[in-house]
């Protein structure tokens, strides 16, 4: 079991959201952050002075996979994420532990995945 | 002798008398003359004031239909907007509007105000060049104030439905052009005394003069820009972008709807108790009627009240009641609000699925309800029903005449402001560009036309 | 001979003479009655629209003090509520109010102002069926428009004690009901020639008609709901539910406030100088010495200055001369707003340690304070003092009669207002139902009854 | 004897004749006293009710300037300051303003309104203590409520350049303190018939006497208490402190715009019609040149169009020209407004640089511009173009003589009220101090001062 | 130690933070998500569109503990947070190598805990 | 490669940004977050009822690193974010398995970091 984190540009969610349930990966926990990285900022300015900014608006995903989710996931948020400009963002693989689910105290990858009750409609994007 | 004497005396005792009695009657008279002025201005000062007063709705309701990072962008631009429409009527509209000249335009007293002008006086006393509005007894200065504020509005309009995409500077110049150039042209047909005032049409507090036109300008905005990034998705699929604020939005519109009893009652510019208390009865049934329609017929056709149709429904309402308020009975004003209501709905729905992208509804508003509202005149009027003689409408069974007028009005508008603003878009589109650079828009034009965004605090608090 | 010419030209002289200053003397009298009406009906009409403002104060505050779950259900209820209001009050509730009839409903022209009516006339020269409002001399759809702006507010206030969990169509209907059955009975009593009127009661502005009819009516809607799912813990334990917009419910206050200038002042329904000049002072200094009492209290009881108590001090104080504005002195109106603001806090408290869960305060606001302000009348009343014969109050030497009077009133309307709104708020709970699933509730009633949230940029920018 | 009757009856009739022309003339010349007086008050209370409604735009702006953590504390000042006004300007500014005495200070009637008074008798006809303002026809009561909601306004300005930092009672004892000790007596001097009128110093709604006043006090305020913790950084480094919403500040600046029409027109303090016409068109088209001349600045300058620049811009023009709106033509009001809209920006930046840390730009908009403000009727003064007898300014032909009476009340002003308002700061700040802890500051004054947030929803969801 | 991550229903973070500070699990951090699981969404209507949201708003907890306090706070928080209804959430247990405390410099299992200053009084939850 | 996470007082992002990139630690992701630690809360009160709050603003702040950086970046924020306080914060040293840059694909070490393009200016803090 892996922890994904992703930071995606914001605009991204929509496909990354999409592509993804496209590979049934359908959970996964969403949000905001501010980043700095290789992209370049701008200057903001406010009566009178100036000031860098340098830390952008993000997407901040968390997806928790089973291990043979682990590729599918990073190549479709990849897919979907990427333009070749700077800011595209990172994704980060952390080793999971465990994974408990509440309503059942189910534990381990059982926990984590299995085909989720909502399909999401093709009408959604 | 003593008769005589008497006589003598009599005549010239009665004719200190008469002088005596008819000076106290002139000076009366004069005295009731500048109450009346006075009391007139009053009103026409107050209700102008109200006018304004709708640059904050306007500002709250496009405001909160845009984006967060839209914002700083939409409320530079609503503000600047008066702005640059009081130097613009100063400079060259009010002339152009008012100013006597030929059915087409006025020629004399064009620029800043400078014609001669002995207001208040009117009618036959007047002695002037606008001629046009010497038919109310208040000050030049009031009367400019009045009818600027009206053009404020119309520039206003447009703003809204070019917002999130169009580039500030390129918006200013629009609205610069605007003021001079389109809207005291067909302000002046209809109420500078022109073709279309001449040949029977009405059109009480601008539904077509200052909506539509407005209305107009705002379509070939639109068009011309093209929708926002991400609005229309592939096979005809129709993306929300939901507005960030819609308790901006709502309180606007209550903003507005306040500012309509300026709009439609002041529009009398004077202080006529019985026409003015009439027009605000109008005003606000209308407005009533158009919201539970509105809200009502989305409920049906989309499952849930929908909040922002509940909103664009009393705009409607207002909007379409505009020309007709003073001359609709308080039942006509019901149904036209009703009929306002659904319209707004489903022009609402219309226009997305031809893919105009309108972010604030401000077509279905003001172009469709208020060439509407120019039409219902047609049909719902009453002859003198607070003093006008408009002539009955089909309804009140005065025939198709003065139909005819208002579709005559609502037509030539149309090709006018369509094909006048089409080419001032066009024009500042060859030469400095309309629309930001797609990075600009994915980012948010805030940050890109300002530098600064609305709300910091919740980027990273300090 | 020529004496006798002389005589009978005097007498011909002196007949056109007499004529002609008769003449003078009687258009002079008829211009000045006309700009009388004018001048009144513009009065009435500004302070109707600053009356209708204070809907925006209203949807402003009572949004400030919800949740941000639950945001675009409240503003689409306060929005929606004045449109109801609206068509009710010309539907029926306006000639249940003023209609000529018996001492406890108005039974002639009941519907659509359909009643004979020959505005502006007044007094002797009134002929018609509302004579009940002949005393004012404006249009009759004037006084409609005033008496509209009032019903609204009315049935406003209901909205913020009732929210974050009540069914918007519920609402809709209640508040239709109450603007057609509940609040023009009692208005018909006390201010359409009923037997409070005749019993000599005095409501100036509407402490009773209009601000504790709102509040029985909120007070009844509260107690079926029951308060909001996790207000009241264990162990009587109070929880905090805080306002999602602090700043929007101080705003609104201001906004409030203002109209309160239109509510109050306005009431005279005639553009009374010296009249107009003592109310706008009473109103504005009960506000500023209830602010400072609520303030003061809050800070002595809470140990901070609770802005909330501050807002809802203003408010009580504003509630509390409503009744007396125009009855009492300067001095009075310090002491009134500062009893009112400590009460305001007092009462807050007290209806959480009940269990009554009133989100904005509306209870201790319109009903507590709507009380004490009629009672006040009966207290610090000073006969004449702009020109009405209330008699005096207590502490001006008039003895108990008064306020014996004024005890009559506020009973007999808690007894109607609470009884008719009971059964109504039954009957709608019986057949649609009023609360909300627990789940919606959860989930907040903007995404449950309207499937919208009203700030989306703050879930997940786009 | 015929004749000899005939005279008798002449004389007799002549003489009943006469009587009667009398009557009605006398009785006319009354009724259009009471219309004139009716229509005065009624200009005067509309006009100040929508001065009271600045409190709201400056509340908007002041709060949208600041941080969300400063949220709750800036609008419970800009709401108490209001109610401390209206109780301190009935306690004893308006006798120290407006009582009769020597040209430095009322002595009359100081107290509670109690000296005597038979308003609204005017002129020679005036018989009371408070003869500075028997020049207006209107109540006493309609009278102070004017005053009043100036004096409001002035006390209100401190808020915004002291805020973010300043104990909350702290500010309430200044504000308390200004309207009784500070400014009446600058009022006494200028409009209370004091010296500097006497010397022919003009300021017609308050450049001086209400914003440089203001102005003065948030100076000494602003420098006593200090930059907020982190706005300078070493090596002369100016950090941005963004305020956490331009919305509110923009929807602020214009519902101040909208309460100028009530400030300028209104300080005619009659319904006349030609001289209010003027002034709403001078003071709009000031602020329309300043909004446009301090974004083009800015633009230039800064190279983006900031908003809060065009914003203060608006502000700034709307201040210069609150001085001379009755005495420049509508040319001179674009001048003025354009200079003020330059010199509000580059005053932001000189402020910032000497590290006199004001959050809001007050002492740019309202000192800087009042101050210039007030010298430009010194320069574009028409002597008599509304009708009050200035004398001509120097541009105008009238020599330096203006000039000079309009530089002594910048100066006279400015040592009284920086020395007045530092000695109460000061005073303030040695018994209960002035400045919150930096702990506080840091967590924000709304938990420190208030203990509550003012979006709590925006923390942590229920 | 371990790094505990739990998404719980908003509504439920009083319940849950009093039934972890009865098992003297004082510390903790708290960020609003969105998340997209088994629960059913809804569909947001806007102006004449729809659009079916299936990010519904969660609590993200974040609670780094020493190795003997994992099964308590995992315990305490489905205790709390469970209905039994889907939406209940997830709990995340990561391994975490490293914990500093800024304000004393301490490192390791002595850095994440001891018993906490404050002791939350019983009339808060 | 590690994920440090930390939380830090609001007011102290600017100098622990600053430091951070001094220490050529340009790249980081920052969220919004509520604390609960030893720090003492403070008591809110509304409309005439009281709440003990004991969730306090913190920033939180997810940086990646690789082995050589860890150090100077647990440093960098232990120096600029320490006050003595209470409230201080903390930091987690969480192991990272992997990072992938969306951009270019690359993975690994070489995906954290490197020298950003964007060079920040002495001007801002
Ligand atoms: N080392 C890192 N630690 C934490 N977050 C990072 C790191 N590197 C990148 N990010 C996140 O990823 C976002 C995109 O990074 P950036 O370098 O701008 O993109 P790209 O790699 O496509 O050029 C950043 O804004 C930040 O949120
Ligand atoms: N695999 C996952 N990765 C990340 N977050 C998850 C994952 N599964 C669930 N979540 C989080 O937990 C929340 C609850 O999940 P859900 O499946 O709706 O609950 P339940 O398991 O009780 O049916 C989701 O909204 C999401 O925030
Ligand atoms: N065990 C923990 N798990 C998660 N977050 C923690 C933990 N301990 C501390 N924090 C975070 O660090 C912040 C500071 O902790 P606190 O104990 O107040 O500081 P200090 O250690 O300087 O006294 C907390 O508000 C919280 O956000």
């Amino acid at each position: 079991m892996k922890l994904i984190i992703a930071y995606i540009q914001p605009e991204k969610l929509g496909v990354v959201k999409k592509e993804l349930d496209s590979r049934k990966v359908h959970r996964m926990s969403v949000t905001r952050a501010k980043g700095c990285g290789q992209q370049r900022g701008y200057v903001e300015s406010y009566r009178g002075s100036k000031k860098e900014i340098t830390l952008l608006s993000k997407i901040r995903l968390e997806i928790a996979v089973n291990d043979d989710f682990i590729d599918t996931t990073v190549e479709g948020i990849v897919n979907a994420a990427k333009t070749g400009n700077f800011g595209d963002g990172k994704i980060f693989v952390l080793p999971l532990d465990e994974c408990i689910q509440i309503r059942t105290g189910e534990t381990g990858p059982a926990a984590i995945g299995g085909i989720s009750r909502y399909v999401p409609s093709s009408k959604d994007d | 002798m003593s008769a005589y004497l008497a006589d003598r005396k009599l005549r010239r005792l009665v004719i200190a008398l008469m002088t005596f009695a008819a000076l106290i009657a002139v000076a009366s008279a004069e005295m009731d003359k500048d109450t009346k002025v006075a009391l007139d201005t009053l009103w026409v000062l107050v209700t102008a004031m109200l006018v304004f007063f709708m640059n904050l709705g306007f500002g709250m309701v496009e405001t909160g239909f845009a984006r967060m990072k839209n914002c700083v962008n939409i409320l530079s631009k609503n503000f600047i907007v008066f702005a640059v429409a009081s130097l613009g009527f100063l400079l060259l509209g009010w002339g152009l509007m008012f100013g006597d000249g030929n059915p087409y335009i006025g020629t004399q007293g064009v620029f800043f105000l400078t014609g001669a002008d002995n207001s208040p006086a009117i009618r036959e006393e007047y002695n002037g060049v606008y001629s046009a509005m010497s038919w109310t007894g208040v000050p030049l200065l009031a009367k400019f104030f009045f009818q600027l504020v009206f053009a404020g509005t119309a520039a206003t309009i447009v703003s809204g439905a070019v917002a999130e995409r169009i580039k500030y500077k390129s918006f200013i110049l629009f609205s610069f052009a605007m003021i001079m150039l389109i809207y005291p042209v067909i302000g002046h047909w209809i109420w500078g005394g022109g073709w279309l005032a001449t040949m029977g049409a009405f059109d009480f507090a601008g539904s077509t003069v200052v909506h539509s036109v407005g209305g107009w300008a705002a379509l070939t905005g639109v068009i011309i820009l093209g929708p926002r990034l991400g609005k229309y998705g592939m096979n005809g699929k129709i993306n929300i972008i939901p507005g960030h604020n819609l308790a901006l939005a709502t309180l606007g519109t209550l903003v507005l709807w306040f500012g309509w009893f300026g709009f439609n009652p002041g529009s009398t510019m004077a202080a006529d108790a019985s026409a003015i208390s009439h027009i605000i009865v109008t005003t606000n049934t209308a407005a009533a009627a158009a919201i539970l329609g509105a809200t009502l017929i989305s409920w049906l056709v989309l499952g849930k009240p929908d909040l922002g149709m509940t909103l664009n429904g009393a705009l409607a309402g207002l909007v379409a009641i505009t020309a007709g308020c003073a001359f609709v009975s308080i039942g006509s004003s019901v149904l036209i609000g009703l009929i306002a209501g659904i319209l707004v709905v489903l022009s609402v729905m219309f226009f997305d699925r031809i893919k105009v992208d309108d972010p604030v509804g401000a077509l279905s508003v003001h172009l469709v309800n208020g060439v509407f509202g120019t039409l219902a005149v047609g049909i719902f009027a009453q002859d003198r029903i607070t003093g006008v003689a408009t002539g009955n409408g089909l309804l009140s069974g005065g025939g198709m005449g003065l139909l005819i007028a208002q579709l005559t009005a609502v037509a030539s508008v149309a090709v006018y402001a369509f094909t006048a603003s089409a080419i001032i878009w066009l024009a500042i589109k060859a030469v400095i560009g309309l629309r930001v650079s797609p990075q600009e828009e994915i980012l948010g034009l805030d940050i890109g036309e300002h530098g600064m965004t609305a709300y910091p605090d919740l980027e990273i608090p300090t």
